[in-house]
């Protein structure tokens, strides 16, 4: 399976065709009409130019075609409008998958990682709170409410099962990124002070990344993340194995960190914090 | 306001006065309603309001807009318009 | 017409005040301060080429970086300080400030005053009739506070911390986090603004008040058309950016927060300051101006292009009417599609919707134009001369960057090419082969002009072979980064999986960037040799119909000797039994 | 050389009216842009904080910024008075008008600073809120208006009246265009007033 290449990226997301499909036939049409228009533009330079005998001519007559052209490219532009961008869009913005389903991550980006947050098995994200944000505690989650107990708190990592939707609410700490997975045709930014949202289903199982497509410092360029889809089961034991050992005292971090995912270099730079 | 006779500018001057006097109560008339604690939609409707003629009321007469050229009138109807997307568009931003 | 028009204002007295004073002004009056719009012109042609070099220089170092990360930049490595490239191998802080201030000063010290500063300034009043713009020392103001406003740019590459590093979109709240650079960054727009502001102003009374008796609007040049709808969109937009400048000034100097959201937290502390503000609020003011500017980039060079072809042609332009109207549209509609930028900031349903209505809506006219201006070659005897290959080379390219701004206009394919190289190629072909092109294409043209001497065509040709040639090659390549994903901004891209096997085209286009910058020795060479060594012409070397080429080369303080009169459109060329094939629209006689 | 260019002192035959005026207006123009943009970001920023934002009224001089608006609007009254005696080509009576509005204007800021440093004393700066920054960018940037607007009118007052003399229709066109800027900065302020006092 070759990931990347000169086109454009693989895709294993189950609606990212459509982007694709779209970006496909605008591409098509804009090379036709590129195509059309230049070999007339070079037809006419060499028929034109200027040599002894030929003379320009004052009285052009009026040429029908380029208004019904241009009448063609306003009504295609209606069809990729009302056929295509409004319903994708719609499918990939605006119709959130029923969150019951759902698998459902918090993702907070920070100058300059993503911190990934899982409500663990009681499917509530515990409460969290700036004040207590630091590099052990990336999240600021607040250990002493009783829905934080079990929640996954992890970075530069985000794992999902393939065949479900993955619903992403995504925020940031400090400046705007934008939070996207090539390979899931996503992209969202991530802005301090407003709650974005995003989802995807992944098809098939991989390796791939997460990147930053918003200028947010320094560091933007190497503000890259995992994304790691595999199979249900693996996947639910990939999370099992991630929670924090129940009885564990709050604050004290286990040290459990993952086996890092079989990636090209370099390694993540964050390690798990649980 | 040039090439204007005498008799034309005194009669513009009365005008003015009376417009003054109009400035003067609905100034006073805008501050005493903010007194009487109106729920917050009301009160920025009646303060709009009020502001709106008061600010016509400048530009039609002290700045001659009522009875301006055309060109000029164009001119701020361009911006009026563009101003109105301006005003409101980043307000609605997640509609 | 009028008898206001004749009333002390005639022919003779316009001759006679010329004569009197026009030409013992001293030296700092007639070249520095001056307030004769065309000296003003050449002074903000000359400092406009300027940054455009620096500007070309800037993202030729930058270009190492793309395609060698982290290695040592060759030959010129050593000559920066430490905080910049220490050991020759380019910081990011480095790379981020040159990234802003390529855009920054291409964009705002660049183009537009080289497009409306320079050639707006020196053509319009001539191209009207008008003996000088309506308000010569607004106009001298307006070169000065640019002037300013540049210098302050440069300046903040001597501070510590270096420019600003924030792109040129400045978006908080990393902009009002950093440095002191932003802070220049701010100061100097500011006087840009308020140059722009001054300039506008003048343009437009300038082409409603003052055209000769005759010219009408529609016997106006297609150039000073899109002068006219430029100076609008710069009157109007640059303002509600002049306000967001001053709120991340307050922002930045009074520690408000008008962007900055509550509990933000850098580097693991919470950030002091009341919160409550929003950092979005930014990015639609600062769009609300950068939407109409890219357009202030391409109508007068859409001008420039129309000037040309029709001379070269010789043949009236296509479908005048439309052409205008499609400008004035253009226009009218640059002002309400600005959140095209920020698809995917979160922003509603419906809006979005508007937007991309909108910016389809925008593409129209645009295709109206480039659609008008081929068809105007058909029919012609085209002339190839240097300006008119420039300008007929800007057709396709910007045709290729016009049509790749559909993808992005579109926010389903937005979401997957937003902020990646493609929207990269899709500027800079309008931009750089497109408006570039054009300015290239007017200074080709109106040099005999300014200085009596025209440039040599044969420095000319290779000039315009190999800038076609390595335009394309610096930015062909980044449609297909794009396509795969590339992001925009990447001080190593090849920090990415996905942009590894792209990486050749990186290289490819680095090179080709530095080509481009040796293609433009011969242009540098021959503007300077020509303006001493050129070959004399006349007042009219190119047999053209618009009024500038009636004035005398170059032409004097107060422009006409006579006030002249205009009698026909802007383009009477190959009239059937007229004596010649061009019929200057001031030129009397009856047939 | 600037007799050559038209329409300085008298309208253009087809659009009616003189250089200056349509300048004026154009810039005036562009203020409405600019600060409609300002007004946006007000419309903006409490909008998003819904019920956090404080009435104007609560926290803010009502009585002394009432005092202001009408002295602003009486200096706009005096503004068109100076036209209107210039007009009347009644030098003398223009220069008290023009003095008046400038006086006025001096009166509008000494008690905006006194209003600010009321604040600073409280320690209410513009770092305290949005809306406290909202509240000293708007009013700061009326005031620069107001400092811009006595520069003009003092030049138009003492060096600038010698035009009167040469060209007193230029000169006309000039105070006019002076009063046209006077009148929108009172204008601004007839709607900073309630937006931020009263609301
Ligand atoms: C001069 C500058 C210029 C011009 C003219 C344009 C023109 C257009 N631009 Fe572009 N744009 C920029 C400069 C420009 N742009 C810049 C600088 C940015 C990036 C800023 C940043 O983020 O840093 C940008 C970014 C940008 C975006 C945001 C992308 C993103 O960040 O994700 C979008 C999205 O809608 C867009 C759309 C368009 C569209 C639809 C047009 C249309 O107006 C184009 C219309 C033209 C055509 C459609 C071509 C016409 C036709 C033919 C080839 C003829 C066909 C033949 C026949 C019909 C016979 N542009
Ligand atoms: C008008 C705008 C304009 C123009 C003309 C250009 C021109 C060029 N740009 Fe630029 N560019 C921007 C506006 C522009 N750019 C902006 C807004 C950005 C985004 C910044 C950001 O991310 O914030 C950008 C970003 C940008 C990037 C991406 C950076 C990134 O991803 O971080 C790159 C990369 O290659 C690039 C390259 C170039 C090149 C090779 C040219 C060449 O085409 C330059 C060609 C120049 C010349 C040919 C000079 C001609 C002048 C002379 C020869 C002078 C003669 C002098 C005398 C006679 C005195 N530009
Ligand atoms: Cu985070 Cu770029
Ligand atoms: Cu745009």
């Amino acid at each position: 399976m070759q990931k990347y290449g000169w086109g454009l990226p693989i895709d294993i997301s189950a609606n990212g065709w459509q982007i694709d499909q779209l970006i496909i036939i605008i591409h098509v049409f804009m090379a036709i009409l590129f195509v059309g228009w230049f070999c007339f533009f070079a037809y006419t330079l060499i028929r034109f130019r200027q040599r002894s005998g030929h003379k320009a001519s004052h009285h052009v007559g009026h040429f029908k075609l380029p208004a019904y052209l241009e009448v063609g490219v306003a009504l295609f532009e209606v069809v990729l409008l009302l056929g295509f961008s409004f319903p994708i869009w719609s499918q990939q913005k605006v119709v959130k998958p029923d969150e019951k389903d759902a698998v459902r991550v918090r993702v907070v980006a920070q100058q300059f990682a993503w911190n990934v947050h899982y409500p663990g098995v009681d499917g509530k994200f515990g409460k969290t709170d700036p004040a207590l944000m630091s590099s052990s505690n990336p999240l600021g989650l607040d250990r002493t409410d009783p829905s934080a107990l079990d929640d996954i708190s992890i970075t530069n990592q985000l794992h999902v099962p393939t065949g479900r939707n993955v619903i992403v609410y995504l925020s940031s700490k400090d400046v705007i990124h934008s939070f996207t997975i090539p390979v899931m045709r996503v992209k969202q930014d991530a802005i301090p002070g407003h709650a974005g949202e995003l989802w995807f289903q992944a098809k098939d199982a991989g390796d791939f990344e997460i990147a930053c497509a918003q200028l947010c410092g320094l560091g933007h360029y190497r503000m890259r993340g995992f994304f790691i889809s595999e199979s249900p089961e693996k996947f639910e034991a990939w999370l099992k194995a991630q929670a924090p050992k129940p009885p564990a005292v709050p604050k004290v971090a286990a040290q459990a960190a993952p086996a890092a995912p079989a990636t090209p270099a370099p390694v993540p730079s964050g390690a798990a914090h649980v | 306001m040039s090439g204007h006779t005498q008799e034309e500018i005194r009669h513009h001057v009365s005008i003015y006065l009376r417009v003054f006097g109009a400035l003067l109560i609905l100034t006073v008339l805008t501050v005493g309603v903010s007194y009487l604690h109106l729920p917050l939609h009301a009160a920025i409707a009646v303060a709009l309001i009020i502001a709106t003629v008061k600010a016509s009321l400048v530009a039609a007469f002290f700045m001659h807009l009522a009875g301006e050229k055309k060109i000029i009138l164009a001119v701020l109807l361009l911006a009026a318009f563009f101003f109105v997307f301006l005003l409101t568009y980043p307000s609605l931003h997640a509609l | 017409m009028s008898k206001n028009a004749v009333n002390g204002h005639g022919p003779a007295a316009a001759h006679d005040s010329h004569g009197s004073h026009g030409h013992d002004l001293p030296f700092w009056q007639k070249y520095i301060f001056s307030q004769d719009h065309k000296i003003i012109g050449m002074q903000y042609g000359l400092t406009a080429l300027l940054f455009l070099l620096f500007g070309f220089g800037l993202v030729m170092l930058m270009r190492w970086q793309f395609a060698y990360p982290g290695q040592p930049v060759p030959f010129i490595g050593g000559l920066f300080s430490d905080d910049t490239m220490p050991g020759g191998v380019m910081l990011p802080e480095f790379f981020y400030q040159l990234g802003a201030m390529h855009g920054t000063i291409m964009v705002f010290l660049g183009i537009v005053p080289l497009a409306v500063g320079a050639f707006g300034n020196y053509v319009v009043p001539l191209q009207i009739g008008a003996p000088d713009m309506a308000f010569p020392k607004l106009n001298m103001m307006s070169y000065w506070l640019y002037f300013i406003g540049g210098c302050v740019m440069l300046a903040s590459f001597f501070i510590p911390g270096g420019t600003a590093q924030s792109g040129w979109t400045s978006y908080p709240p990393l902009s009002v986090i950093a440095g002191q650079g932003q802070t220049f960054w701010l100061i100097g727009m500011a006087f840009l603004i308020n140059s722009s502001l001054l300039g506008s102003v003048n343009f437009i009374v300038t082409i409603i008040q003052l055209r000769a008796d005759g010219m009408t609007f529609n016997r106006l040049p297609f150039f000073v058309w899109a002068q006219f709808v430029t100076a609008f969109l710069l009157l109007l937009a640059f303002p509600p950016l002049m306000g967001a400048a001053v709120l991340q000034l307050m922002d930045r100097l009074a520690h408000t927060s008008f962007f900055m959201p509550s509990g933000l937290v850098v580097n693991d502390q919470v950030v002091a300051g009341s919160g409550g503000g929003n950092p979005v609020l930014w990015q639609h003011l600062f769009w609300f101006l950068a939407h109409p500017e890219v357009y202030v980039l391409i109508l007068p060079a859409m001008g420039i292009v129309g000037e040309i072809i029709a001379c070269n042609t010789r043949k009236t332009l296509y479908g005048y009417k439309a052409l205008v109207d499609s400008v004035i549209f253009i226009g009218f509609m640059s002002f309400i599609v600005w959140a095209h930028h920020m698809f995917l900031t979160g922003m509603g349903t419906k809006m979005s919707a508007f937007f991309q209505v909108t910016t389809m809506i925008i593409s129209i006219p645009s295709v109206i134009i480039l659609t008008a201006l081929v068809l105007s070659l058909w029919g012609g005897s085209i002339r190839f001369n240097t300006p008119m290959l420039f300008a007929v080379a800007f057709l396709p390219m910007f045709g290729i960057g016009g049509l790749t701004g559909l993808p992005l206009g579109l926010n389903a394919s937005d979401i997957h090419l937003h902020d990646t190289n493609y929207v990269i190629g899709h500027f800079h072909y309008v931009v750089a082969p497109g408006t570039i092109f054009a300015l290239f294409a007017g200074i080709y043209h109106w040099f005999p002009k300014m200085t009596g001497r025209k440039m040599s065509e044969v420095l000319g040709k290779i000039h315009f072979t190999f800038s076609l040639i390595f335009m394309n090659g610096v930015f062909m390549p980044m449609f297909i980064q794009g396509m795969a994903g590339v992001l925009r901004r990447m001080y190593d891209p090849t920090q990415y999986a996905h942009a590894v096997p792209t990486q050749p085209l990186s290289v490819f286009s680095s090179v080709s960037a530095w080509c481009l910058g040796l293609a433009q020795i011969p242009f540098i060479f021959n503007f300077f040799y020509s303006i001493f060594f050129g070959k004399k012409v006349e007042e009219n070397p190119w047999h053209a119909t618009t009024l500038e080429w009636t004035a005398p080369t170059p032409p004097p303080h107060g422009n006409f000797a006579v006030a002249p009169q205009v009698y026909r459109g802007p383009y009477e060329y190959s009239t059937p039994n007229h004596k010649n094939d061009f019929w200057p629209q001031s030129m009397r006689e009856t047939n | 050389m600037e007799s050559l260019i038209k329409h300085i002192s008298k309208p253009h035959p087809v659009t009616g009216v003189t250089n200056a005026k349509l300048g004026t207006w154009c810039f005036l123009a562009s203020e409405i842009m600019l600060f409609g943009a300002l007004f946006s970001s007000y419309v903006l920023l409490r909008v998003g904080a819904g019920t956090a934002w404080p009435r104007g009224s609560d926290i803010l001089n009502v009585p002394l910024a009432t005092l202001n608006t009408l002295v602003l609007i009486t200096s706009s009254v005096t503004m068109v008075m100076a036209c209107a005696s210039l007009a009347l080509k009644n030098l003398g009576k223009y220069r008290l008008y023009m003095g008046a509005t400038i006086l006025l204007a001096f009166v509008f800021l000494v008690v905006k600073s006194f209003e600010y440093g009321h604040k600073f004393e409280h320690h209410h700066f513009p770092s305290t809120s949005t809306f406290y920054a909202i509240y000293f960018t708007l009013t700061g940037l009326h005031g620069l208006h107001v400092i811009g607007g006595i520069v003009v009118n003092t030049y138009l007052l003492f060096p600038g009246s010698a035009l009167w003399k040469k060209d007193p229709d230029q000169f006309m066109g000039r105070v006019e265009a002076a009063g046209l800027y006077w009148h929108f900065v009172d204008l601004v302020w007839i709607f900073l007033f309630p937006v931020l006092y009263l609301l």
